[in-house]
């Protein structure tokens, strides 16, 4: 009814190849960000701006960025919590250390740093596969948790190995309030977004995906797999270090090597898998599936009256079965439950 | 007719919930007899198979309307492994082989079911050799580095360990050698003679198909648009054109085909 | 039809060995490809076909020989280079890449005329987006070609096995290679279709003067479209000439041909 | 309508620290509802809510966020990732932070750290005290020379705090300081106990939580090391760390945060009779008196001082908003007196905190497991002000140069 | 040379301890290609059934005996592990079948979670024991040859022995047994596995059954060397680089891998660990276990990564 292509003719590949090439989608997307510029700074509660939304919009860049390596190139990886911690610790030194480091040219130079980390230990990836670099990815964790530990001048000598910034300023504008730090954030994780987007429509983004389908096909028809796999490693731990930067600084404002421990990774491979493997929006999805989840089991269990123990043993439960009801009904993440959706409407109200 | 063995009732298969793929075959498989399902690519005789052999789910696809019967049983609710328990097994389309097991473990594994003895199994085993030699030779290679005609030989001869009544064969000629497709349904003549396997084979390469076999069904579109013994469709006019390649009496040559599309019409 | 020059040798195996532990797949196996010809390779299940164009592409190294293309001498090269010299092919056991789109796949082929670089796809403004729209039009045109327009967007995951096969064509194709591997291009078709294929290949070789390498099963189609053709049995060349010749060699008839044909 | 002072209560019920959690979060709870059981403070009835955080920093934050809005009192994390994280929060929310006997060392000094209280003893005390102890033990502290003493700790900055305290009484003292950091959780520490059996040092310091307590000790065992020379910090001297270990731990020494297992304590008493008597204890009897569960009602109790003292400047019977609280906590003077008449004679000296000195009291004892229970084993120890002093105002001032803050002058005190 | 005798015996014998758990994951990795991160949980799960039911076993039965207890522990829990196979195989797996390798993967991530709130719930999250007698006092070897001898952990030594003896067990299984053979079909393709007939449920209630059992030993030796609560699941961790050195797929390769493992991480962190400040080892294990398989990325006794066109 509302939703159909009927009538709407391409006259250029210019016009198909739009990041939304529907127009219903261009809306509604639009509608979207609009309203999450205009109205949210407005109608959203500081609880609701600290707790939920900003998390929320940090774990979506850094799922965006672990989507670009497992969900477009096909390379799992469990060390994700690391390379966000590279970001962190990284822009902190840029900040401290230069005098009059813009912050965000600190938190880029952050996701530089570990973009170089994650094309590091993205090198193995050249000669080993599947689950074993899962698990070798690891190594990336647990080195980056001891080294941040370990090696004091990461941490300007802080006794205890956790670190602090000081005010955030863009340009001047002093972000304080949670709505600041919200409209902030949105406003790079949006870019990054688009450029996410850009990237995985574009050839190199083919590139990922033809590794992961296939990489002997990739090959032969001239994709060179260290280009390809370093580049979305590199790619990969770049926003991922922003993100991670953004954690911390804007988030946490003081944090500790625990802060990116192996939990992390494995909540961001969770997002990216329950949200849609190769697929940007579906790093959407699944961060707020993941952030929001286990707060709203949380309170409503708290609600019903039951302990603290008990309600957190329950959302447990609940929050692991419900991981499993999703994986079954659909397996490839929310995302492709949102593209049958649109499929569904597309024929509406004709069953097929 | 009293010794129907399958016996499919207008189904209904979709896909992902939003594919409708099948929509509405009704097909019967005499016991004893072979039956070739023919049809163009995507035509939906693969999914026909999958449906018979209840392996939709794996490929997240269901039966969302008629009903299958075997011997009279509805066997819409069974799992692949009980299909098996009843003599019912599937060569899936693009073999399939254990990529890490060697040939010979791959054949065996086809035994699993088998409850009457090891002797009887090797025997089988030898059966299988006899069939396709060229398996002996590779026995002990994994699947995965032998080449694509060797896999085909080695998913049949699979199927076959399990001593079944009835086969499921999907495109067993894609990839072999001529006279291996010869032999193969050779085979299939030969189990159906001596030993009264019922086979209901997907196949592309409609001449052969239909010389091997006793009916025949054809399925465009997810629909049976034709059916009948196999020597009636073979002197069918539009099957000679369209699935035989002899529009006009003689076989035209690949070379000057220039392609005229009536086929779309008659489907229509 | 007009008549096709056939040209020089382009593409010259020499004394080719390729084992694995074991198993010889390929013994001593020397042939030429000369320019726009279609040039088959049949022999029976396992003789090393695949394994043949494999080592022209690269894929796999080959013990003992050497291949030259356009004169220059390899013993072994990487895929990559193979593929910028200009040699595509499809695979026997379909090799797409089956997340991706139609469209996704056959862009893919473009993928070595694509020179713009990261930071510019990030942005995709001017440059990067010019060359997509460019290329797309070229894959567009592949698409046309093959008939496959209804699928554009559909991930050929999803698609019938004959259909997936003109994607690997059409990928192959955009790489527009001055070789063309084909590894069973037909298998699992219909007479029907296997026309249609057998008028693509035709269509290439007249109109873009693409030589051809073909391996096919089906001997009508070979000994109707092919110019020479090579006969592998157990890794070993027993025939090598036109159709009309290896059809009546003694030893094609009896390690591949058997009687019937 | 009635008054309600609202008590925030983060706790870790459940995951891996939940055995150690779980006590003190029982004592926290018992204390409050005690609290209210006696009327209130000057009438105000208390209120609260647990969120449980699962030691995870993020999950704590959000604890914060959502209990904040509730109009919370004063804060007490019981991690020390999670009052990282609050510390940078907390001034903008003008909440305090109470880290008694936790988080960082230098949050003593409350000219820069407004906010947060180590109300106690901060973990540079906790050294000093069993230093002090080993020293008295060899008859000296200058005895301790070409003395070595290995410290054995949790990777985490929990674990670190200790170690410039620790090094800068090594360069006063000269005895040899070994470092053996044991990654979390801590489940696996052969190699590290390997070392202490090849190096033998005199003395062994164990700066662990949770399950690392308990595998330390059981390693010690397995390589010999007497536990008699082993000294555990107060989060590794309470009943779950050696309960397991049974009579393998007997021996092992902690230091206390003043206070011990006081099972016949005059406190415990009263909430046996007033809060379990009545049927409305949070956890088993038996635990009422052990060491973690009086860490919980101590930290309680200070929480609901730090209100009353705060109701003495700004009204009777009122409800006190987080910065009220604030200035209570800041002016904190628990004298014996009314120390005894809250039950805790003989569990914990005085406090008393000005504006400058935000822990209030740097005593502590040592206590020793005897394979049932843990009984006290020294005299009152006290870490030495001259060598802390300065080393928390040097840290203070970095963290202050690095935040870019200002010392908090004498108007600022008077808020 | 006596500590470092002492410091590669250690190694070996935490190495056996990883194995333990090792096996769990390969068990259930060769028969359905699901790498099961849930395998920590079910050895916390197994371990907090067993305690737990020990120690409320003398209630129901009224004799003190700590055998009997330790009996009826035992049994009880492997009985709850088989009740868990099933519910796993029916609820989850079933639905799964023909999915990727990742997919799966997280499903035994929400396995997780579900078993510890599940765990807890039931059997409550304070520390629990289980003794089952095993000593506690090192041993002494070579005093005459070195100062002090060489200190062996008696505990470590039982159960590494036990640790052997079940894998030695569950390696014949899967070498002379013909459903060995159906497992290794099922991981490699579940559909042609069912098209011909393997019951593919069936098959993962025995394997997780199996791996149940396999937790439960390992929890009870792990338990009663570390007492019974949450830290257990994570033990698991430590197994993960045992099991890429020594391949997914082999029985044997945990056993290998987790000796190299032990012994690599313990050298390390004594020997290396102090230069850098200590504290190398978990990170050790990984770049170790990285080093080898970039020499073979199936590590050692992996099965060859197949990649044909
Ligand atoms: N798993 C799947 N998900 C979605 N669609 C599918 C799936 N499998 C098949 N289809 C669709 O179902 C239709 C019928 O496919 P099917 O494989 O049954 O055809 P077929 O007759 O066997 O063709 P071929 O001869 O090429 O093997 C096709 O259009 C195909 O795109
Ligand atoms: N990577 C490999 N490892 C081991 N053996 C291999 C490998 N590749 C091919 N072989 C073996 O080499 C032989 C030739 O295989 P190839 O795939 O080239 O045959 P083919 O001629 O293409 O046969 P078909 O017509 O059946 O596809 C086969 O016996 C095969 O088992
Ligand atoms: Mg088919
Ligand atoms: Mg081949």
């Amino acid at each position: 009814m509302l939703y159909r292509e009927n009538g709407q003719f391409k006259t250029s590949y210019r016009a198909d190849q739009q990041i939304f090439p529907i127009a219903q989608d261009k809306a509604v997307i639009g509608a979207l960000v609009a309203f999450a510029f205009l109205a949210v700074p407005f109608l959203a509660s500081e609880y609701l701006f600290r707790a939920i939304l900003i998390p929320f919009l940090i774990l979506s860049l850094a799922a965006i960025g672990l989507n670009i390596l497992v969900g477009y190139c096909g390379q799992i990886s469990l060390g994700t919590g690391g390379f966000m911690a590279v970001g962190a610790y990284a822009a902190y030194n840029f900040m401290i250390r230069i005098d009059g480091m813009p912050m965000l040219l600190a938190i880029i130079m952050g996701g530089l740093c570990a973009t170089v980390v994650g094309v590091l230990f993205g090198i193995p990836s050249l000669r080993i596969r599947g689950l074993y670099l899962a698990v070798a990815t690891l190594a990336a964790q647990f080195f980056t948790d001891w080294a941040f530990l370990r090696i004091k001048w990461f941490t300007n000598d802080s006794a205890s190995g956790s670190v602090s910034v000081a005010e955030l300023n863009l340009l001047g504008w002093v972000i304080d309030s949670p709505t600041e730090k919200y409209l902030f954030c949105l406003g790079f994780v949006v870019v990054c977004a688009w450029l996410a987007k850009n990237l995985v429509r574009s050839h190199i983004g083919r590139e990922w995906m033809a590794m992961r389908d296939m990489d002997v096909a990739a090959a032969v028809i001239g994709i060179r797999p260290v280009y390809a796999k370093l580049t979305a490693f590199a790619v990969s731990s770049f926003f991922v270090g922003m993100a991670g930067a953004l954690w911390g600084f804007v988030y946490l404002g003081s944090w500790e090597p625990a802060a990116f421990n192996i939990n992390r990774s494995f909540d961001l491979l969770f997002m990216v898998i329950i949200g849609g493997l190769g697929s940007i929006m579906g790093s959407f999805f699944g961060a707020a599936f993941i952030v929001v989840l286990p707060i709203v089991l949380d309170n409503l269990t708290v609600m019903v009256g039951l302990s603290t123990a008990t309600a957190s043993h329950l959302t447990y439960m609940i929050f692991g079965a419900l991981i499993v009801f999703f994986l079954i009904v659909e397996p490839h993440g929310l995302a492709r439950l949102w593209s049958t959706a649109k499929e569904k409407l597309r024929l509406w109200p004709f069953p097929h | 007719m009293s010794n129907i063995l399958l016996n499919v009732n207008g189904i209904e298969v979709i896909y992902n919930h939003v594919i409708l793929v099948l929509k509405g075959v009704s097909l019967q498989v005499p016991e004893g007899q072979v039956v070739a399902l023919l049809g163009g690519n995507g035509a939906g005789k693969t999914t026909t198979l999958r449906a018979v052999s209840n392996l939709l789910a794996g490929e997240r696809g269901e039966v969302t309307k008629g009903s299958i019967e075997l011997r009279g049983e509805r066997i819409e609710k069974l799992s692949p492994a009980q299909m098996v328990d009843r003599g019912v097994i599937q060569v899936m389309e693009g073999r399939h082989c254990f990529a890490h097991l060697t040939i010979e473990e791959n054949l065996m594994t086809g035994a699993y079911t088998r409850q009457d003895g090891k002797a009887a199994v090797a025997q089988t085993l030898e059966k299988v050799y006899a069939y396709f030699p060229r398996l002996k030779t590779r026995r002990t290679s994994q699947a995965a580095y032998t080449s694509g005609g060797e896999q085909q030989m080695c998913a049949i001869g699979r199927a076959l360990m399990a001593n079944p009544k009835m086969v499921l064969l999907d495109e067993p000629s894609m990839g072999l050698a001529p006279q291996i497709v010869e032999e193969v349904f050779e085979i299939v003549k030969d189990l159906n003679t001596k030993e009264k396997v019922t086979f209901l084979l997907a196949e592309q390469n409609t001449n052969i198909a239909l010389r091997y076999a006793d009916y025949g069904y054809i399925l465009e579109n997810g629909r049976v648009v034709m059916d009948g013994e196999a020597k009636a469709l073979r002197e069918n006019e539009d099957v000679k054109e369209f699935y035989l390649g002899m529009g006009g009496g003689d076989r035209k040559s690949f070379k000057d085909v220039k392609s005229y599309k009536r086929r779309k019409r008659w489907l229509a | 039809m007009a008549e096709r020059k056939i040209g020089d040798v382009i593409l010259d195996v020499q004394n080719i060995s390729l084992r694995f532990g074991g198993v010889k797949a390929l013994t001593d196996i020397s042939f030429n490809v000369r320019e726009h010809e279609i040039r088959a390779i049949i022999g029976p299940n396992g003789a090393g076909k695949s394994s043949m164009l494999n080592c022209i592409n690269g894929v796999y190294t080959p013990q003992e020989g050497k291949i030259t293309f356009r004169g220059q001498t390899f013993s072994h090269m990487n895929s990559r280079q193979v593929a910028e010299m200009g040699v595509a092919r499809t695979f026997q056991n379909l090799a797409l890449f089956k997340g991706m789109s139609v469209i996704d796949n056959i862009m893919s082929g473009r993928n070595l005329k694509m020179k713009t670089n990261l930071f510019q796809q990030a942005i995709r403004w001017g440059a990067a987006e010019r060359e997509e729209s460019e290329h797309r039009a070229f894959v567009e045109r592949i698409i046309d070609f093959l008939e496959i327009q209804a699928w554009r967007k559909t991930p050929v995951g999803r698609l019938p096995y004959g259909l997936q096969k003109r994607v690997d064509l059409g990928r192959a194709l955009a790489m527009e290679p001055q070789v063309l591997l084909l590894d069973e291009p037909m298998a699992g078709m219909n007479v029907e279709e296997k026309q249609d294929m057998s008028r693509f290949i035709l269509d290439v070789n007249d109109e873009f003067g693409t030589t051809i390498v073909l391996i096919e099963h089906d001997m009508g189609v070979v000994m109707d479209i092919s110019d020479r053709v090579v006969v592998l049995d157990y890794g070993k060349k027993i025939g090598d000439g036109t159709p009309s010749e290896v059809r009546s060699n003694e030893d094609v008839i009896r390690a591949y041909l058997g009687t019937s044909h | 309508q009635a008054k309600e002072q609202f008590f925030p209560v983060l706790v870790y019920r459940t995951g891996a620290y939940a055995p150690n959690g779980v006590p003190w979060a029982n004592g926290y709870v018992d204390y409050l509802k005690y609290t209210n059981a006696k009327g209130g403070i000057n009438g105000v009835k208390i209120t609260y809510e647990e969120c449980e955080t699962g030691y995870a920093t993020d999950k704590g934050v959000e604890c914060y966020e959502r209990l904040k809005g509730k109009g919370a009192t004063v804060f007490q994390p019981l991690s020390t990732g999670i009052t990282f994280a609050l510390t940078e929060k907390a001034p903008a929310d003008k909440i305090p932070l109470i880290t008694a006997g936790y988080g960082r060392s230098e949050s003593a000094d409350g000219n820069v750290f407004k906010w947060n209280f180590p109300l106690l003893g901060t973990y540079w005390v906790a050294a000093d005290a069993i230093l002090q102890h080993i020293g008295k033990a060899n008859g000296g502290l200058d005895k301790l020379k070409g003395k070595k003493i290995a410290l054995v700790y949790h990777d985490s900055p929990y674990g670190k705090e200790p170690i410039p305290l620790l090094q800068e009484r090594a360069k006063m003292l000269g005895y040899e300081l070994q470092l053996l950091p044991v990654t979390a959780p801590g489940v696996e520490q052969k190699a590290t106990w390997l070392q202490v059996r090849q190096s033998r040092p005199d003395y062994v310091l164990l700066w662990g939580w949770g399950v690392m307590n308990s595998a330390a000790l059981k390693e010690a065992v397995a390589t010999g090391y007497p536990r008699e020379k082993m000294y555990g910090v107060w989060w590794a001297g309470a009943e779950p760390d050696v309960k397991d270990v049974g009579e393998g731990a007997k021996g092992y020494n902690a230091v206390t945060m003043q206070h011990g297992a006081e099972p016949q304590s005059k406190i415990v008493q009263d909430i046996l009779k007033e809060v379990h008597g009545k049927g409305q204890g949070t956890g088993p009897k038996e635990e009422v008196g052990q060491v973690l569960y009086m860490r919980g009602m101590v930290h309680a109790m200070l929480a609901v001082e730090g209100v009353r003292r705060a109701q003495e400047r700004f009204g009777k019977g009122k409800v006190m908003s987080g910065d009220q609280t604030r200035w209570g906590l800041e002016n904190l003077a628990l004298d014996q007196k009314k120390l005894d008449a809250l039950g805790f004679a003989g569990v914990l000296r005085p406090i008393s905190t000005s504006c400058a000195d935000h822990m209030g009291a740097n005593w502590a004892r040592m206590h020793t497991w005897d394979g049932k229970a843990w009984k006290f084993s020294s005299d009152w120890l006290q870490a030495d002000e001259q060598v802390l002093k300065p080393m928390v105002k040097q840290a203070a001032d970095k963290y202050a140069a690095e935040k870019k803050i200002s010392r908090r002058d004498a108007a600022d005190c008077q808020s | 040379m006596g500590f470092f005798l002492e410091t590669f015996i250690g190694g070996l014998m935490a190495g056996m301890l990883y194995s333990l758990i090792a096996l769990g994951f390969v068990l259930i990795f060769k028969a359905s290609g699901v790498f099961n991160f849930a395998q920590g949980a079910m050895v916390l799960f197994a371990a907090l059934a067993m305690a737990r039911f020990s120690e409320w076993a003398p209630g129901w039965t009224g004799s003190d005996s700590k055998l009997l207890a330790n009996i009826i522990g035992f049994v009880l829990a492997m009985a709850c592990m088989v009740a868990l196979a099933w519910v796993i195989e029916r609820f989850v797996l079933g639905k799964l079948v023909n999915q990727e390798g990742i997919t799966l993967l997280m499903a035994t991530l929400g396995i997780t979670y579900f078993l510890d709130g599940f765990g807890q719930t039931v059997f409550g999250s304070d520390i629990y024991k289980i003794d089952v007698g095993m000593p506690k006092d090192p041993m002494f070897l070579f005093e005459s040859t070195f100062q002090g001898g060489v200190l062996v952990s008696q505990e470590d030594l039982f159960a590494a022995v036990i640790a052997a003896a079940l894998v030695a067990v569950l390696a014949a299984f899967f070498q002379y047994t013909s459903t060995g053979r159906a497992l290794r079909a099922v991981a490699d393709d579940h559909q042609a596995a069912q098209s011909i007939g393997i019951p593919l449920n069936r098959i993962w209630v025995i394997v997780w059954s199996v791996a149940g059992f396999s937790a439960l030993v390992a929890g009870m030796i792990w338990g009663s060397k570390l007492g019974v609560q949450f830290s257990l699941s994570q033990v698991a961790l430590k197994a993960l680089p045992v099991v890429i050195l020594g391949g997914l797929t082999s029985v044997p390769g945990a056993i290998i891998g987790g000796l190299l493992i032990g012994v690599g991480e313990k050298l390390s962190e004594v020997y290396i660990g102090p230069m850098l400040g200590g504290g190398i080892e978990i990170w050790f294990a990984y770049v170790m276990a990285l080093g080898f398989l970039l020499v073979r990325p199936q590590g050692l006794f992996g099965e060859k990564i197949i990649d044909r066109v």
